[in-house]
């Protein structure tokens, strides 16, 4: 048996591409850490990080329920609208463009990364002018914040999705287009059954991050739980900030609880 | 009737799948297609409904060419050729029924299948195809809840269903046991007898082959080595398509 | 035309274009020790004294409000300084009133009793730090706020520049989010120097009991205008007197002033112009970075 | 004969169908309740959106062109914030590995493991970026380390639970064949589910990489600097041209990543 | 050796896969399992290497008890079965020397796995066992661009470079073209014969089983309906096996 093949027998060129690789991370790395300072703990750390936690051990019990508004619960609630709202409206207007941008239905290159350049520029708008924009045209409150979170959400949902259109078995498309399906029920019929359960899922997984970007919202007054949170921030309160986060918790895990029942219940 | 006209394929990367063939395939003749693994067998089934495009020559199905067919006309080229994959090519996710009603997509217009709105008819059709193929008490199964001989059977009603004239099946019975294999064969032999639906099948098996068939082609390479009847395709013939050339590596140990 | 666009949707008393409703939003001024992110009493206030449907929201962010005052989506805006003066310039929105507050007690940051429409920003370093004016401030690492804030810091530069130091040359800038992180930055060491409302210590004293025994002020700015009450450019001279005594009247009646207090830390509203704020105006053009 | 008993098939099955109809058609009507009563909540409003629309088109105007010019005085900021998204995706890439593998109830099939891991993850990604960065900037003062370690926290979450989902949706069989070659969890893991993740684990660190280059308003939240600050300072003084070079030049940095990433998952895939 | 003692095993949606199975496989037999789909083939291998559970009874082997043993027993018990899955169950994305050491995983620390340290010998194992099924140039070719037949191949080559004491075969021959399928029974049976190898393989085609057991076992509904040699296998035997009973809905159109 020939003992040359004990060694991997990767052509030289290729050794030389990787070994050029791996030296361009070695350099990312090296320059990353560079500009970092030492690490060292600051004198404030001990009272201030015990502050902070002895304020979310001891939450602001009181804040849960107002009988005149402007509590938790109402907090809450006008985030899940909001995150509700949104998610709905991105996962609408994602469809499209994932099928534009993903290259194996759309065959012509061109076509598709045009339509994938379409969800970066989405990605890399900032949410806070995304918002501005949208205040502009309907003034401050919750229905500035369901339009900004709906239309910023398409990059990322869109990018998933139209990813995991891309990673499909071809196979059923294929005895659709046998029977001489035009594309159109070709991707209805073979498609979408099979991408169903993940675009639900990347939908419930943005439904959990917009619940969470009433934070980002709160800034600017898009409403939502997330003004009283930065205030409680801004002027280091907490307990309020206590009860606030363990509220989003909760509703958080209720979300990924009842999501997981779904998702179970798809696939 | 299926005319191929010096018909090649080269695929992208330089693989010859077929070479300049010449064949013409009757109305009403059960072909079994066979050869080497890699022989080409699925590149020629898989060009005449053009899923795959050929690089060379012209492919006539029922007197139009489906290689130059576009849009519209091929979609209705396609709609009277019915494929069975070797893989089956299901929408797992989908119930059965579904799987065999997607055979008819090609008979209504493009919102009306998004909407779902299958005729009756087409339901009863649908139901019809998986009673003849014995599996009509699964008609509401999700198609992954099945056995393998099972879903190869939804195959053959989605294709029964689509009332196609010509059927394309791509060893359709590999993987199945001797029973469902018989049955399978019996059923794509009935519909040929009964309804005179043109049957071309890729098979590994050489008795299946004889049993069934009433002509035989090899394929050798991308090229016709064979082409005649069943009786012409005595041993040494099938010898000649599978065995001769056989290159040194892909023998095992023992036949050293 | 442009008041029916502002009005999203008309409440109980939607009759007439003179009973619109009206949107009020709210930005906290930074030099604010306690905040409610609460809507609803002002609410409430307003409408009872305007006797029309009012809509109150609140923010962090000025830049919003402008924005939404310049395409009329909010009537009534409570700005900081430096922002209306950025509206005002834009053709967004025209003051009408000012804020009151009480005085702050140089020595532990406690509030005086007297009312004042001003207040003031401060240089902190640590007391044993050996830094005791201005100057010696040269090369040292300074916590700013953003370089549109007027007390953290166009009020400070300019204090800086009166003394020839170069607000961003002269000293090394470190720009900080909140007051309260530049105190704490003090504190830690990270900067040598803060700029700060007065008092922000007191924030921070809820978690770092002895920030006033640790730290120091070494100077403080000319007086700052406070907040601002500013209606959108396009609103009738009517509605601006109405609006002007409904706030005035806020102020003076006990509930009222009991929940301006507790909720925005204000004390009253007085009478405004634009004149009062060329003074920002001019801070503004001295300390501009380009 | 036959068709009694297609027939009778038929009926059955109908009726059977009909029951799952009626619950989806009810989950559906609940959606739509709920959708609605978001709706009431947050006063949504289509025509206040169209009559409100070209309003947009004001600051839209101000944004374009872009200020060229700014893109220097950017360039520092945008590198130390990708040199910040860089460490904070890497860690948060590497610790994410763990949590993820012991949430997927393919690798663990004991909820005693799964459960808690997910508790952690939940945890994990519901505390908000900013009292992430309150409380590192009290551990670290301020400058980059903060910001580093919040977008730790962050990416962390997110890969943890895009990671997880995809190892419970892996092919069994290779699995299977380590069980059978006598394979402990540690080498089963290796061998059998490592090789098959890679490709998305890859992507989704690029992904998140991209996140977090703008994920840059938190970094200038902690002052570490970063190109947030920059939008915040912008946004201020109105400079809406400014700010569109931000987004330019942000757009420029995430293509550049994209287009790698798409490169390292084709060689990879 | 291997023991079935009153082995049985019930999915937990109630089918009965495996109903009291009493059985001695003895060292170097090579024994095919024959039995319709669904018979219970592929469970009664499973349960051989504990990849499914049994819900009753006992399975020794080679004197131990797999059904009771655990961690590093357990591990060890399996070292020692080499398995051959009908879809091959390799990591696609891997090489093919990768997915051939990864046989060898249950002979080293576990730390050194991490780190994927392979001493030498292993290597030459690995590549050994390529080359014994004849595909030791595609050592580093990516387990995805085989064909299904050196797929298999390399499934097999697994099996012999973990040094297996008996190897069990699900189907490996399904989908194999006729040549190929010869080729990887001769090479079954060779390693059975050569290192004695106890052997047990499922198949679908009566053809081979008589051609290659050395012992046939017939499989229905979970129960042993047939153990002998080949000479007692006679076709009565196995239409017994296959035949009779074949529920009506099991037969299609023709047999009707
Ligand atoms: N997509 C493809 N790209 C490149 N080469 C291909 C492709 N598909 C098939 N081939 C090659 O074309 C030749 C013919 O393949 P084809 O699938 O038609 O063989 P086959 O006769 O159906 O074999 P099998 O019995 O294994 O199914 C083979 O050499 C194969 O490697
Ligand atoms: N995971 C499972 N859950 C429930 N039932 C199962 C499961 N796996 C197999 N069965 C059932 O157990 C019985 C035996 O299945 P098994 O896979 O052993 O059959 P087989 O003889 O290998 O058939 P084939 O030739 O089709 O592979 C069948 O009735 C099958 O439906
Ligand atoms: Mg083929
Ligand atoms: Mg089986």
């Amino acid at each position: 048996m020939n003992n040359i093949l004990l060694q991997s027998p990767k052509r030289t060129g290729k050794k030389i591409r990787n070994g050029a690789i791996l030296a361009i991370v070695i350099a990312i790395y090296i320059w990353a850490f560079a500009g970092m300072p030492a690490l060292e703990f600051k004198d404030t750390s001990k009272e201030i990080v015990s502050a902070i936690f002895s304020g979310l051990l001891h939450p602001d019990w009181d804040y849960v329920y107002y009988p005149d508004g402007e509590d938790l619960l109402r907090g809450l609630l006008d985030t899940l609208a909001i995150a509700l709202l949104g998610t709905v409206i991105a996962g609408l207007l994602c469809v499209p463009f994932s099928f534009w941008a993903a290259k194996n239905i759309v065959k012509n290159k061109g076509i598709s990364g045009a339509g994938k350049f379409v969800l970066s520029f989405i990605r890399v708008f900032p949410d806070i002018i995304m918002a501005l924009l949208f205040i502009k045209a309907v003034g401050p409150g919750s229905f500035s914040g369901v339009l900004a979170l709906g239309i910023g959400s398409i990059g990322m949902l869109g990018k998933l999705f139209s990813e995991d259109i891309e990673s499909i078995d071809l196979g059923a498309t294929e005895a659709l287009v046998a029977t001489g399906a035009n594309p159109i029920k070709a991707i209805w019929f073979a498609v979408l059954p099979q991408v169903l359960p993940s675009y639900l899922s990347f939908l419930l997984y943005r439904f959990e991050i917009n619940v969470r970007a009433a934070t980002i919202l709160g800034v600017i007054g898009a409403g939502g739980i997330g003004t009283p949170l930065i205030f409680a921030l801004s002027v280091r309160d907490w307990e309020r900030v206590g009860i606030i986060l363990l509220g989003i918790i909760i509703m958080v895990a209720i979300i990924d609880f009842c999501s997981g029942k779904i998702r179970a219940r798809l696939t | 009737m299926i005319e191929f006209k010096n018909v090649s394929k080269v695929y992208p990367n330089g693989t010859k799948g077929l070479n300049n063939i010449n064949l013409t395939m009757q109305k009403g003749e059960f072909i079994v297609v066979v050869g080497l693994s890699g022989a080409g067998k699925s590149t020629l089934l898989r060009s005449v409904n053009r899923l795959h495009e050929v690089s060379g020559g012209e492919i006539i199905v029922n007197g139009k060419s489906i290689t130059k067919a576009k849009g519209r006309n091929l979609y209705e080229i396609r709609r009277d050729i019915g494929m069975i994959f070797q893989n089956f090519n299901l929408v797992k996710r989908s119930s059965v029924l579904r799987n065999v009603l997607s055979g008819r997509v090609g008979y209504h217009s493009t919102l009306r299948m998004m909407l779902g709105m299958f005729p009756q008819h087409d339901k009863e059709l649908a139901l019809k195809a998986l009673d003849r193929v014995n599996i009509l008490e699964k008609a509401y199964s999700r198609a992954d809840e099945l056995s393998g001989g099972q879903q190869q059977r939804v195959s053959i009603a989605r294709a029964l269903a689509q009332e196609a004239k010509i059927i394309l099946a791509d060893e359709p019975v590999a993987s199945l046991d001797p029973l469902t294999t018989k049955q399978v064969m019996d059923d794509l032999k009935r519909i040929n007898e009964e309804l005179g639906i043109t049957t071309v099948v890729n098979l590994h098996f050489i008795d299946l082959a004889r049993q069934y068939a009433t002509r035989i082609i090899g394929l050798r390479a991308g090229e016709v080595v064979f082409d005649g009847s069943v009786d012409e395709a005595t041993d040494e013939k099938f010898a000649e398509i599978y065995g001769r050339p056989i290159q040194d590596e892909e023998l095992m140990g023992v036949a050293k | 035309g442009n008041n029916e666009e502002a009005s999203t949707s008309s409440g109980s008393s939607g009759e007439g274009a003179e009973k619109k409703e009206l949107t009020v939003q709210f930005v906290p001024s930074q030099n604010a020790d306690t905040l409610e992110a609460k809507a609803k009493p002002l609410e409430k206030l307003l409408s009872d004294e305007l006797d029309r449907a009012v809509k109150v929201s609140v923010s962090t962010d000025y830049n919003t409000i402008v924005e939404a005052m310049a395409s009329k989506k909010v009537d009534v805006g409570f700005l900081p300084p430096t922002a209306y003066v950025l509206a005002k310039d834009q053709g967004a929105a025209d003051v009408i009133l000012q804020a009151q507050r009480y005085g702050v007690n140089d020595k532990d940051g406690s509030p005086t009793d007297e009312l004042v429409d001003s207040y003031k920003s401060m240089f902190i370093v640590k007391k044993d730090s050996g830094i005791d004016s201005l100057e010696d401030l040269k090369g040292k690492k300074i916590g700013y706020q953003n370089v549109t804030s007027s007390a953290g810091y166009v009020w400070p530069a300019a204090s800086l520049m009166d003394v020839g130091l170069d607000p961003l040359k002269d000293v090394q800038p470190v720009t900080l989010k909140g007051h309260d992180q530049a105190v704490i930055s003090l504190l830690n060491g990270d900067i040598d120097a803060a700029v700060t409302f007065q008092d922000a210590r007191t924030i921070v004293q809820k978690d770092y009991e002895d920030v006033f025994d640790q730290t120091k002020v070494i100077h403080y700015t000319e007086p700052i205008p406070n907040d601002t009450v500013a209606v959108q450019s396009d609103m009738d001279e009517d509605l601006r007197k109405e609006i002007q005594e409904a706030f005035i009247n806020i102020g003076k009646d006990e509930e009222g002033k009991k929940i301006i207090r507790d909720i925005y830390t204000h004390e009253g509203y007085v009478k405004s112009d634009d004149s009062k704020f060329e003074i920002v105006r001019e801070y503004g053009e001295k300390v501009k970075t380009e | 004969m036959k068709t009694v008993q297609v027939k009778q098939n038929k009926t059955v099955h109908y009726n059977k169908m009909s029951s799952k109809k009626v619950k989806h058609i009810l989950t559906f009507i609940l959606l739509l309740l709920f959708i609605y009563l978001s709706g009431k909540q947050v006063e949504f409003s289509l025509s206040s959106l169209a009559t409100g629309l070209p309003n947009m088109g004001d600051l839209i105007v101000q944004m374009v062109p872009p200020n060229w010019a700014y893109f220097s005085n950017i360039t520092a900021p945008i590198l130390d914030t990708l040199r910040m998204a860089v460490l904070g995706t890497t860690f948060g890439a590497l610790l994410a590995i763990p949590i993820a593998l012991l949430s997927a109830r393919n690798i663990f099939q004991t909820k005693l493991i799964t459960i808690p891991a997910r508790f952690v993850l939940n945890l994990i990604r519901t505390i908000p970026d900013l009292l992430l960065a309150a409380i590192f900037v009290a551990i670290f003062g301020i400058g980059p380390i903060p910001g580093v370690f919040a977008l730790t926290g962050f990416s962390l979450g997110i890969i943890a639970k895009l990671i997880y989902e995809s190892i419970e949706s892996i092919d069994k069989g290779p699995l299977e064949a380590m069980t059978a070659v006598g394979a402990n969890k540690v080498k089963w893991i290796m061998f059998g589910v490592i090789p098959q993740v890679l490709p998305q684990y890859i992507s989704f660190v690029l992904y998140t990489f991209e996140v977090n280059v703008r994920a840059a308003a938190v970094l200038g939240l902690v002052g570490a600097g970063g190109i947030g600050l920059f939008y915040e300072q912008t946004l201020g003084f109105f400079e809406y041209d400014k700010t569109s070079s931000l987004i330019v030049y942000t757009l420029i940095v995430v293509l550049i990543i994209d287009y790698i990433s798409t490169k390292t998952r084709e060689k990879l895939v």
